[in-house]
């Protein structure tokens, strides 16, 4: 039996590289301050690969493999840039906004935001730093209503504050929870009303 | 609880019916007419709650027999041994022994009249209807009329149980109910026209009598005259019943998927089961109404035609039960197959064709009785 | 039954009339449509064809509490829904019975160690009559869950007084 | 296009008045999280005018697990069953998900016949997710027996699962690296056979429930959502597809074989209204299923013989250190996994971008206007799961 005719399972790779390398190139000529990220390792990774990494970890390399994405350095062109997005690059949709913690001692999120077009078939991630001293962007909800709920969760979940968000009440959580549950530091609550948490 | 208006109203029957009958044989020298009054409207009471009660809970057992069949399972199976013919009982045992919750902030009074009110006029709906020639409780001259306009008190008591219940769903279930029987009383009379323009009365008895004969070509519906009318009132008079009884499509005041349980949602145990009980009781009660006025009453070809007596009287009773739970089956038939409509489409569907197509039945039917009369010898 | 319950020594007639009290209940378990997540999938499929739990009298799913007897907790309850849980338990009319069904609903499940927001077992709000182990249940699971309450209700006295410290007896053969 | 979120409005009391000095108030009904048509446990507080909608406004989190703090918590195959959990419908669906995701940072493929058995039971699970839909859709508006239908035909699928892997409804069985084991003897006969009795009991359903008039009445033009607003929202799946957008990541971005199968991307085409209201989203699910058998029939002609597991995954898996973000196709819309990785065998985030949660975002803007009823239809033709907007 012939192994199967596409590059992997998971669908388009290339797609997404060339989507990452274009939009990279025509936000930068829009004057926007951003950077491209491309994987260093090769979609499939090759025998004894495990080495590879541990020895690129002692020298202080990174070697990473997924998706490529675009970074924007000035958080607070967010809302100009997914303007762009959605007018220039067609991206008309709004896939998924959240945000990574890396971990407690970090002083800085990852702002993730990922768009699908439908029209040209490509993804994009875009991310941007959030320091957590001063925990808020622009709400991207303007430009596109889908991230209304996005960030609300993302809001309540990493105690973000997205300015200018029509509906900043807590999303899933109830709303005299107290911490942000998705902080590497968040320490689970002991009891909530009287109920013991253990 | 409950006293019997009609019969109240008309102390000394003129003919002797069965319970006049029975209360003459006891004392053969007579009873001043007010005890026989009393006593009669007593008996007929008990009679007629026994049976509520065991036709209710029969048709609570049937319908979930039906639903069950009808959504490819079994239904009650356990309760009672065969095919779960005790699971009415033992409902009906259980919510007697429920906790009667009666709302905070609830009207306690319109709450707790309501249900007694609902099956009170459910009850009150049995005395006109012709079970058997010697077996019928009160031989109403305006017996149509009667049902119909008792059959709406209900509403009254549906809304009082919304309102009292201090809760927004049941309100709307309540208002729901009000604008739909309000709206459908008037098909329902008018689609009970034809058939009253036929048999020339709005009694119920006399309407039987006037089926009566061989085989079922008297039944109104089978008429080789008037079919072409009778069926499309029937009909007609069928959907306007199932408005009136709050059965599916037209359960707007109980919809399940939109207001929890409608009126009777602040509603628990006993009184809930009164709710329940009137809900059966109507629909056979509208079930009874079709059967007398189309499909013959008591006649039924070999029974029609017995010498009159206990026998035939049984038979007759077994005769309009079975037509009525006939209708009853069908009615359940319709609630486990069709959805639900909307309030305004059930309004729509009211106003501007049934009340229509009801008003043309009454001119045909108005119009081929002049023209039978003009012509009663070439015709059979 | 208030003014009557428990208020009568063994006898013949006490003990028949609260069998068949008891009967009457154990007969039309009527539980409240009550889903909270994958358990009340199960839950439906016990509704449907294959399992049928209609067949136990226990098949007329209401949608209010007022008229329900039995609440199956199909699912994972957290502290939002915690509090929803308590109240419609409130609501219910007595007696009622609660079957926590599910690994969620008997004790946190899966979610006992990051989830927190997951209630550890919905017996910390609301009194447990019969735990059904699963991950969701199995239907038949549920069913037998059904069954061993209505052995329970099936003990049940009613108008009997209660043998105080009554030591449990394992249920005779005969 | 400049769409700003309309505020929902239900904070401030207001009262209104109109002609003939007749004074009205609206009632507040708060709608869940116990009723029988959320779909679950979703609270919708709605501001009506009688039995018009004026406002509504959707309360989630009654059914927060905490699926993606657990996800930084725990090791990567542990992960798996929590994704049998959000979207407690279509499980195989979700384990696919998360499965591609990892995949695609391990750096490995897949051998074909765990391809396509990944394939065949993600389409059969579909099936078993729409047949849900269906028959609780019919419950929303009072039709009480194609429920009880679809889970007849359900059981019948879900015999299938149990036979494969053990489970009814969370199963666990797509994981990082292929499949839990292979078809057992005669399994894939089986499938066949289901297929075979599917094809008949269809017609029954679409007979039932879709052509009936007063289905028809209660669904076609209500709750209408406009293409570009579908889209604006971020809305995928039959929601999208019902107003009519032409997208479907199975043909758009193919993934497992799906570039191998024929199918048909069911559109909403306004067949009983306009397109884009509730009786679209209905007959894409409808139609659907049976481009799902379709698509199961072709699997079962194409199933290679060979291996379906990469022998190279096991219990404790690393992967490279980046990020990968992978959107399948689950009945619900556009599941998406997007998974971070530093190389531990701990993922630093899992994220799960759940279609219900999105496409719900939309509905509690096109409520206002229509009925009291129609509220409860436009929930039902979401197609939510509660487990999955909540996570």
């Amino acid at each position: 039996m012939p192994a199967l005719q596409r590059d992997t399972g998971w669908g388009p790779m290339q797609a997404y590289f060339e989507a990452a390398r274009a939009a990279h190139a025509a936000l930068s000529q829009a004057g926007f301050p951003v950077e491209l990220h491309q994987p260093n390792l090769p979609v499939f990774a090759a025998e004894g690969e495990a080495k590879e990494l541990a020895a690129a970890h002692k020298e202080g390399k990174h070697l990473w493999r997924g998706d490529a994405y675009v970074q924007l350095a000035d958080r607070g062109r967010i809302v100009g840039l997914c303007r762009f997005l959605r007018d220039q690059l067609a991206y008309q949709q709004i896939i998924d906004v959240t945000a990574v913690d890396h971990a407690a001692e970090d002083k800085e999120l990852w702002g993730m935001y990922a768009f699908l077009s439908l029209t040209t078939k490509l993804r994009l991630s875009v991310k941007t730093m959030i320091p957590k001293d001063d925990c808020r962007i622009d709400s991207i909800v303007p430009v596109y209503p889908g991230a209304n709920w996005h960030e609300r969760e993302t809001a309540e979940f990493y105690g973000i504050t997205y300015t200018g968000h029509p509906d900043p009440r807590h999303m899933l959580l109830p709303d005299d929870w107290v911490g942000n549950p998705l902080r590497k530091d968040y320490k689970f609550p002991e009891e909530y009303h009287g109920i013991s948490c253990v | 609880m409950l006293t019997d208006p009609v019969t109240a109203a008309a102390p000394a029957p003129p003919q002797g019916n069965l319970w006049t009958d029975l209360m003459h044989g006891v004392f053969p020298d007579g009873m001043p007419w007010w005890m026989v009054a009393v006593l009669g409207a007593a008996v007929a009471f008990a009679a007629v709650m026994l049976f509520v009660t065991v036709i209710a809970m029969f048709s609570i057992w049937l319908e979930r027999k039906v639903a069950g069949h009808i959504q490819v399972r079994l239904g009650p199976m356990r309760v009672g041994g065969w095919h779960g013919w005790a699971q009415s009982v033992a409902d009906g045992v259980k919510l007697l022994l429920k906790e009667d919750v009666v709302v905070t902030g609830a009207d306690r009074l319109l709450f707790k009249l309501a249900p007694a009110l609902v099956l009170g006029t459910a009850l009150a709906m049995f005395v006109a209807l012709p079970f058997a020639p010697g077996l019928q409780i009160a031989d109403v001259d305006l017996g149509v009329f009667f049902l119909i306009s008792i059959s709406s008190i209900t509403t009254i008591g549906v809304i009082m149980a919304g309102w009292g219940s201090n809760n927004k769903w049941s309100v709307y279930g309540a208002m729901r109910e009000a604008a739909q029987v309000a709206s459908y009383e008037i098909p329902l009379g008018l689609s009970l026209m034809p058939p009253v323009i036929y048999y020339g009365s709005l009694s119920l008895r006399t309407a039987t009598d006037m089926q009566a004969g061989w085989l079922g070509l008297h039944w109104y519906v089978f008429d080789p005259l008037h079919f072409w009318i009778a069926i499309p009132s029937f009909v007609l008079f069928f959907v306007a019943a199932l408005a009136e009884t709050k059965r599916a499509p037209f359960d707007l005041a109980e919809s399940e998927s939109e207001l929890v349980a409608g009126f009777h949602t602040e509603y628990s145990g006993i009184r809930f089961s009164f709710f329940f009980l009137e809900e059966y009781a109507a629909m056979f009660v509208m079930s009874a109404v079709g059967a007398a006025l189309w499909f013959g009453g008591w006649n039924f070809p070999g029974v029609t035609q017995m010498p009159e007596g206990a026998l035939r009287d049984f038979l007759c009773v077994v005769v309009f039960t079975v037509k009525s739970m006939l209708l009853v089956f069908v009615m359940m038939w319709v609630r486990w197959t069709l959805p639900r409509i909307r309030i305004d489409q059930v309004m729509t569907l009211g106003y501007k064709y049934l009340t229509p197509l009801s008003l043309i039945l009454v001119f045909a039917a108005a119009v081929l009785e002049y023209f039978l009369a003009l012509a009663p010898s070439v015709l059979p | 039954m208030g003014a009557l319950s428990q208020k009568f020594e063994d006898n013949v007639l006490t003990t028949k009339v609260d069998w068949l009290l008891n009967w009457a209940r154990l007969s039309s378990i009527w539980p409240m449509t009550f889903g909270l997540a994958c358990c009340a999938i199960e839950m439906m499929a016990v509704g449907g064809p294959r399992f049928d739990i209609d067949r136990f009298g226990a098949g007329a799913f209401r949608a209010t509490p007022r008229q329900a007897d039995l609440m199956i907790v199909a699912g994972t309850v957290n502290f939002k829904m915690g509090e929803r849980v308590k109240r419609l338990y409130d609501q219910m009319p007595n007696p009622k019975y609660v079957i926590a069904m599910g690994a969620c609903a008997t004790g946190g499940g899966p979610y006992y160690k990051f989830g927190y927001t997951v209630m550890k077992g919905v017996d910390r709000i609301v009194p447990v009559d019969v735990y059904v182990a699963g991950c969701p249940p199995r239907p038949e699971a549920l069913l037998e869950g059904l069954m061993l309450l209505q052995q329970k209700i099936r003990r049940q006295k009613v108008v009997r007084v209660p043998k105080v410290a009554e030591i449990p007896s394992t249920p005779s053969i005969a | 296009m400049e769409r700003a979120a309309p505020s929902p409005g239900l904070l401030q009391p207001g009262q209104r008045e109109i002609e003939l000095d007749v004074r009205t108030q609206d009632v507040e009904i708060n709608m869940g999280p116990q009723h029988p048509s959320t779909h679950g446990v979703l609270r919708v507080l709605i501001r009506a005018d009688g039995e018009i909608v004026t406002a509504a406004q959707s309360h989630l989190g009654y059914l927060h697990r905490c699926a993606e703090k657990i996800g930084e918590n725990v090791d990567w195959l542990q992960y798996l069953p929590y994704t049998d959990r959000y979207d407690y419908l279509a499980a195989m669906n979700n384990n696919l998900g998360y499965s591609l995701a990892v995949e695609k940072l391990l750096g490995i493929e897949v051998p074909p016949r765990g391809q396509y058995l990944r394939t065949l039971i993600v389409e059969l699970n579909r099936i078993a997710s729409h047949l849900i839909a269906f028959g609780t859709y019919g419950l929303d508006i009072g039709a009480f027996t194609p429920f009880f239908y679809a889970f007849r035909e359900r059981e019948l699928l879900l015999d299938i699962f149990e036979k494969i892997c053990g489970a009814r409804l969370t199963y666990s069985f797509i994981r990082p690296g292929g499949v839990f084991n292979d078809a057992p003897p005669g399994w894939l006969q089986h499938v066949e056979d289901f297929c075979r009795q599917f094809e008949k009991k269809w017609p029954e359903y679409w007979d039932l429930l879709v052509e009936n008039k007063i289905f028809i009445e209660r669904t076609a033009n209500v709750g209408i959502i406009p293409r570009d607003l579908a889209i604006a929202w971020g809305c995928t799946g039959p929601m999208l597809r019902g107003s009519g957008v032409d997208w479907d990541l199975r043909r758009d971005q193919p993934y497992l074989v799906y570039d191998r199968l024929e199918f048909k991307v069911i559109t909403g085409v306004g067949y009983r209204g306009t397109v884009g209201d509730c009786f679209d989203r209905n007959y894409v699910r409808m139609l659907e299923m049976v481009e799902s058998l379709k698509m199961v029939r072709q699997c079962l002609d194409q199933m290679p013989e060979g291996e379906v597991s990469h022998p190279d995954v096991g219990l404790i898996i690393r992967p490279a250190p980046g990020e990968a973000y992978v959107g399948i196709e689950n009945p619900r819309g556009e599941l998406g996994h997007y998974v971070v990785s530093d190389g531990s065998k701990i993922a630093r985030r899992v994220r799960v971008r759940a279609p219900s949660f999105c496409n719900l975002s939309l509905v509690e803007h096109i409520m206002p206007g229509t009925m009291l009823a129609d509220a409860v239809a436009i929930i039902g033709a979401t197609d939510i799961v509660i487990g999955e907007t909540d996570r």
